[in-house]
């Protein structure tokens, strides 16, 4: 604590300067019957020291992914971050700066930023992207009440936006919140049982103000059927596309199949999972959003002297201008993650993002081989998948991930949680990061478990 | 310059990977999907991407930088052990999906940073799941909002706000669905009670107010504003922003509020990182508890089994708030941010209270040097104070609109011309309520010494030549930036046609 | 290795605008008879990746001081250093810059240097302190050359110095091999029973061009006898005092009881210890022996606009101008270590730097305490120490310590190794870091070790 | 200015520390031992001490900053990711005197490093103990020294350096007790043979030379030179600064050569840290490997019960040579440098050659584009080629003279001036024997635009008015330096007094 505070010891200069006695007379102005009594009923200060320890200790109680075999994604990816994304995103002129108000200081960040825009552009395949969002849960909730907000007037279904029935639960709760506000109807979209959308069930979201799928879709599933769906839903629905952006290495960008909107999890470039947070989101448009778009936006402007400069533009739309009418209520967002997102990118460049694509690819196509070969084990989809797919387990998932685990994996998703449905269902997810003998332990645990299940049926 | 997507020359990759696994069959995106054109990214080796964002970062502003009086930002010194801490592979390298046998150390370190918080605030239940301020309000509004229409009092549609709130408060609640009702302050900046009693009535679901406010000024009347609105039937939301100057002092609980969001990245140093991330829990009094979105870390007992996980004699785990709005961030808020704002709590414990008290010292002191060294240069005629007040809390407010009439320097003037002279400048222009205002947060972190240098270099600066000062600022990476050129010219993405 | 080129692909461009057809062109100098056939036999590339997965893998197999109770030392402590220090240090200003030959461009390292030296010289209380050598050995060797680079025309024990007979082999191999080219001489000062100096014998030294000892001495003893030393050798003489620089929070400064150089192994303040290197050596002297000693240092000066500026200076005792008259050959040092110890001291200031030595003793003296009441230890020397004692152990001490070894304890180091009669004693270092359970452990291990002995016997 | 010493305001520390461990009785220091006065060190807070270091670096320039082509000393690009592996515990917190089953990592770490640089060097034993260049150098010559005091050759008095050596070169073998012959070199810049066979004779200990020598030129004529020395008796040493140019083309042992040393903080990008720390290994042929300093890493088939605890199948230990001269550093060398050059060597293997290629490409790229920049600027009459070549190594090297004769612009002018557009300055009047000599070696990891760019400044440096030129550089953080007030007046350290 003391060595937080320059000021200790001089307390009392600092208020004689000023006529003053005491600390006690700088809070004179706090009534009596609104003040605490007696000290903070909390633990004492520690030492840099001291929490450090208790930081690894705690902290050392958590089972780190990298610590074992594991196939947890369902959102969130483990990909390798090189460690100059480290080194140069804690220096003190990034991490201790706030929001870029004054330009003529901020170059660095604004810049990074605009760069972070065009990288991002660039990936989705879309002209304009703003400086990110929360995470992909929140963008995919904006980029609703947005495509209600610009195509409410036209729209034959007003106030109504449609849904990929797979959205997790715990992401379309967030739309639902983010959404009822401005009492949007969220309706459901279907799909097939090979995990793909139902575009005959998709007719009837022509006409509303947006749709939302994505793409590889929450089972792990690539959807050409996706491209299909601008021209079903038509002109003045937007076409909202959620992303896993390491895809985009090899998968086309959803901006080139008629994608109005991409947003997405921006987590997999850049930054390591850190227990769901934070992360950024990933937010993309065409021309006839970006005035009702939420999140700032940096443009490149120049100085009075006519040099190239960088600055936050259209803050019209933000609440610090408009206030309650603001496109988004915005303010502290995830700078600082989408600067670790764009220095990954500028390292992977455009060949080392499609390796890091296909890596992810080729460890998932190893897990399918090996596991569709394991007894018990059944593939439920028989599509392209990028990086995770569904298995089935003989018996029940919750029983079968918790053996598993007891042996040492971390053995994927059960996709019970989302679809209570599907008891007997794992999303196995693999990364760049899985290697060989991590699937061939799965394949083992998963083979003695089925065994065990036969043995005990 | 250093250009990211200036580096064409060479087929590079910053990074280069290991071979991907071996399949049987090559692993095939469906034909219709196969990507036609790579993303026009730069292709880097390594040290050319050191470089730039070496250089990019010198371009840049922080703390470490230097003095940074941001009003209502709080920017205070980040604790470097807190990056080592966020770092550790138990926080960078766990999902919040595993089983919370697998995340006790987390739900642990989730439940001490609850109660703390309950502590401080004097509310019943803290959720650390928003992951900004702005969030955080949203969410308190949510839950207020449900709590109504559970009671049935749906008539309940809007929100009180007085004129010098932040942005995100009506931005928020609108977010929400409710109609924004703003009330104007007094001349001496407080909270007007007879005009706030005159729109509470049984449609007010909430007043949002921070106290201090965004003046600096504590609002003495804050029990009898509770009071008008309670009465009215509705509910006092506490913006936590101003949170540095009060902790162990007052409450939000004690003055009233049902529910209060924190900005840990202020309040708790998170670094702000150039915009983000942030942390923004709410904490709510009882009866809001069971709308709070899930999952809370709670605890019980751990049995003889658990205890050999355990990181305590306490088994930690998730629990669901009985009419919970649902989620506001799809998982458990910015955990590497809370982690980081534990670290920072640990540091101070009880002794928060005097990190508050030192952010209130070290306020009134600059506002008094300032004002000092202005009466010796002859200068203190060109401002006067945002607000009249004995004793500001932890910012103040200066109006320029003096200097503005008498010699046109602007407060954005006077805002640049600190640039020039290595400082971040205070807010300008906000809260809207002080003509030409300047607000100055110093925080705890500054000593004595760059107080009293700023407050000197304050004074130079309204000293210059006011032709001089326009031109300012002349020693930073640009001079002052045209933004109505950036707004008429959009260009928000690298033009790769003039590459 | 692609991501370190940045002109991979380029070479034919390159080559052919020199009129150049491939790169063999280059080596068209290299005479066939030396060059190379064939591919270098070494391992293929690998990435970034791969690299850092066999460090964890290979350094993982080192068994780290931290992990358990470790009680070694013996010239290397393990205090805290804290974060901000490494955090610091490596930003690339500091880490990836070359020595200061360009003042104008290299400032901040210049000051930095400039301020450790005065950091350095208040420390020890001597007026100059260089910007560090390699080590505390090479620090102790250098000072004995430079000692009789400075008396040895009134020495009347010309080319002759008297060095501790506690000396650490090692260390005294280090000055017998920089100290042969000069022809000096080294001769040992003998010690009483009790640790300390032998001030009778000492008088023997008189007249030399310096002697050389250690406070606290190897053995962990203060040596209050020291104090008088210089007024026994006299004026021709240096006294040379070798420090542990924590111990100077608590024990009188060197330069205050007549040292004439101080020298010492830096690395207890601002470094981890690493395996024994890098570290950084201590120099610190009196004006006689200024421009005659060895290594670099930082003069304040001024710029052409008057302003403060600094820059190296006193260049001319160096191997860059005076070549083989140089005092030292000494080009590249510690620098970087250096600064993180500036960064220490700074950040400890003299209160903390007090505090941390007092931390130092508290465990030894709190181990002292329970370790003399542990059966069949006995503490050898009944002295004051700071931070580390001789025990006596039952039986062998090779043995005992890995007994203690293969029971989870890093005993200490074994005095055999130095002083060879000594078979049966222990030296037993705590720092800062050392707990009570961390003491309480070795008191029942050795307990248990006395009583095997015991049983055997 | 941010002065250390000026923050004196306020009892801080920057770090506060938990308590010690309770004692019965209080420890003390002998009476006599107490210290008086507390060394004057600053009281900074954490937040004071970040804002001063950060402030000063930002007056350093280093690689990350830009352009730095410094000849001799192998500016390259340091990884980043060695820095996250320096910092494993099993480095940063690992001891010497550890038993080597605790050190099995370090060891075969050590003997991989040692066999790679012996691989690449075509010596027979490596050393890792030299902790510098220098030391590297010294310790050979002592070997040397040891090797013929054993046959009884005392009267091997003397060591041969070419005029152009590095002052390291006569500054060690000085140390260790030789007498220094110079040589001169011929008019190309290349040794002279007829100067060598004239001093090399039974006095003749060693000659040290470099190849590529300093001016960047091959020395075509080593085998010759290594023919006279070995004849005459002597041992031929060789610094292996620029070894960065020839590692996979040639290596010191087909030279001819006896002993080496490897300046690893150059080769093998150990970042150079503002002056260190370094690592010098040296590597011997097999009659001088007896005398290296102990302790080596050795190997040899670890027993079922080792395997245990072993890293691959070996069981790795020290070793000490038979009659070694003992230590050179009291320990084994710069361990956390060493993991920091393994990490390099692992990234490229046996590519290591396509970096020299690299390194000797940028280079004659480099030189070319200056002479032709210059040429169509016309100022190539200014300077002319350290030494005719028609191809350089690594570096390269330019004499001034001319524009000094013509203009009055000296070699330190045309540095300044490149200090004025953003880059580090070449080395300068070094080597002696190139009249106002730049050193130019821009090293593999820079990129042809760099390149190109850095030449074109070079020459608006050439271009530019000489009374300008003088005053360059005027937008650094400090002018011109006084170096002569500097010796003059010498402060070298803060003067209490004055404060
Ligand atoms: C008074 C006030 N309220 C709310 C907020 C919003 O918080 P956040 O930026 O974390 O969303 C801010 C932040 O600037 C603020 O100053
Ligand atoms: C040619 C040459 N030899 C030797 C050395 C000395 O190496 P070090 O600085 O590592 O002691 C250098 C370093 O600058 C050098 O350039």
């Amino acid at each position: 604590m003391v060595d937080q505070l320059p000021n200790r010891g001089r307390e009392t200069e600092m208020l004689s300067q000023m006529g003053f006695k005491s600390m006690e007379d700088l809070f004179a102005d706090i009534p009596a019957e609104v003040r605490f009594k007696g000290d903070l009923p909390l633990r004492g200060p520690q030492s840099e020291e001291e929490i450090l320890s208790d930081a690894r200790r705690l902290l050392g109680a958590n089972l780190a992914l990298g610590s074992r075999p594991s196939f947890l994604g369902a959102g969130l990816y483990r990909n390798y971050v090189p460690a100059s994304v480290f080194q140069l995103v804690t220096r003190g002129e990034f991490l201790t700066a706030y929001t870029p108000y004054q330009p003529e200081v901020s170059q660095g960040m604004l810049q990074a930023m605009w760069e972070f825009q065009t990288l991002i552009s660039e990936l989705v395949g879309l002209p304009i992207a703003n400086l990110s969002l929360y995470d992909g849960s929140t963008a995919a909730a904006e980029a609703l009440t947005c495509a209600v907000r610009v195509h409410n007037r036209k729209a034959s279904q007003p106030n109504t936006v449609y849904v990929s029935a797979l959205t997790p639960p715990d992401k379309r709760s967030v739309m639902e919140n983010y959404c009822q506000g401005a009492e949007i109807d969220i309706r459901t979209l279907e799909h097939n049982p090979d995990g793909t959308l139902n575009l005959e069930a998709l007719k009837e979201a022509a006409g509303s103000c947006g749709v939302y799928v994505e793409q590889p879709n929450p089972l792990g599933v690539l959807d050409e059927g996706l491209t299909a769906v601008k021209e079903i839903v038509g002109e003045h629905t937007a076409l909202i596309v959620g992303v896993q952006p390491v895809s985009l290495g090899v998968v086309e960008a959803p901006g080139h199949y008629g994608a109005d909107i991409v947003v997405g999890e921006g987590q997999p470039l850049g930054s390591p999972v850190t227990g769901g947070g934070p992360l950024y989101g990933i937010f993309a448009c065409t021309q006839p959003y970006l005035r009702l778009m939420p999140g700032r936006i940096v443009g490149r402007s120049i100085d009075v002297d006519g040099k190239e400069a960088y600055c936050l533009t259209l803050s019209t739309r933000e609440q610090h201008i408009r206030r309650h009418r603001a496109t988004s209520n915005i303010c502290t967002n995830e700078t600082l993650i989408a600067l670790m997102g764009a220095m990954h990118m500028a390292l992977l460049g455009p060949d080392g993002l499609r390796e890091l694509a296909q890596r992810n690819m080729q460890a998932c196509q190893r897990a399918k081989e090996i596991l569709s070969e394991t007894p018990g084990v059944r593939l439920v989809h028989p599509s392209a998948h990028f990086n995770e797919f569904a298995i089935q387990v003989t018996g029940n998932a919750e029983a079968c991930l918790a053996y598993l685990d007891a042996n040492g994996i971390t053995g994927g998703f059960n996709l019970a949680s989302w679809y209570p449905d599907l008891t007997d269902q794992i999303l196995v997810t693999t990364t760049d990061q899985t290697s060989l003998s991590d699937i061939e332990a799965l394949a083992a645990q998963l083979a003695l478990w089925t065994t065990h299940q036969e043995v005990s049926a | 310059m250093s250009h990211l997507f200036g580096h064409n020359g060479a087929e590079n990759t910053g990074y280069s990977q290991p071979e991907g696994l071996a399949c049987a069959t090559k692993p095939v995106v469906p034909a219709g999907l196969v990507r036609q054109q790579p993303a026009r990214w730069p292709r880097l080796s390594e040290p050319e991407m050191v470089r730039h964002y070496t250089w990019l970062s010198k371009r840049n502003f922080g703390i470490d930088t230097g003095f940074y009086p941001l009003g209502s930002c709080t920017m205070k010194h980040n604790p470097r052990v807190n990056e080592v801490i966020a770092q550790l592979p138990g926080i960078a390298d766990i999902h919040p999906h595993q089983p919370e046998h697998h995340l006790q150390g987390l739900l642990s370190i989730y439940y001490e940073m609850q109660h703390m918080l309950e502590v401080c605030a004097g509310m019943d239940q803290v959720t650390l799941q928003p992951v900004a301020g702005a969030q955080g309000e949203f969410t308190a509004v949510r839950c207020i909002q449900e709590y109504f229409r559970l009671r049935g009092e749906t008539q309940r549609t809007k929100v009180i706000v007085p004129d010098s709130a932040h942005g995100t408060n009506p931005a928020s609640a609108a977010m929400a669905g409710f109609e924004i009702v703003e009330i104007p302050s007094r001349a001496d900046g407080r909270i007007d009670l007879d005009a706030l009693a005159a729109v509470a009535d049984e449609t007010t679901a909430a007043m949002m107010i921070t106290n201090p406010n965004t003046l600096g000024l504590f609002e003495a009347d804050i029990s009898a504003a509770s009071e008008i609105v309670h009465q009215a039937g509705g509910q006092m939301y506490y913006d936590g922003a101003n949170f540095n100057a009060i902790l162990g002092i007052t409450s939000p609980g004690l003055m009233g509020f049902d529910a209060v969001h924190f900005n840990l990245h202020k309040t708790f140093s998170q670094p702000h990182g150039g915009g983000g991330p942030g942390s923004g829990p709410i904490g709510v009094k009882a009866h809001l508890a069971p709308f709070l979105p899930g999952p809370l870390a709670a605890r019980r007992e751990a049995t003889p089994e658990e205890r050999t996980m355990a990181v305590d004699e306490h088994w930690y785990h998730w629990h669901q708030p009985e009419h919970s709005i649902g989620k506001i961030q799809q998982w458990h808020g910015n955990a590497g941010a809370v982690i980081r704002c534990w670290a920072y709590y640990r540091r101070y414990g009880n002794g928060l209270t005097t990190m508050s008290q030192h952010a209130v010292l070290n306020a009134n002191y600059l506002r008094h040097a300032i004002h000092r060294e202005a009466k010796d240069a002859g200068v203190d005629h060109l401002f006067v104070d945002g607000a009249e007040t004995e004793v500001a809390k932890h910012e103040f407010t200066l109006s320029m609109q003096p200097a503005k009439d008498a010699l046109g320097i602007s407060a954005m003037d006077v805002a640049k011309g600190l640039l020039d002279r290595g400082y971040m400048a205070p807010t300008v222009y906000f809260p809207l309520v002080v003509p030409e205002c300047m607000m100055i947060e110093p925080t705890e972190t500054e000593s004595k010494d760059t107080l009293d240098t700023f407050a000197k270099h304050f004074v130079q600066v309204l000293k210059c030549d006011p032709e001089t000062l326009h031109e300012a600022p002349i020693t930073t990476p640009v001079r002052r930036v045209d933004e109505v050129y950036a707004a008429r010219n959009l260009c928000l993405r690298h033009p790769f046609e003039d590459a």
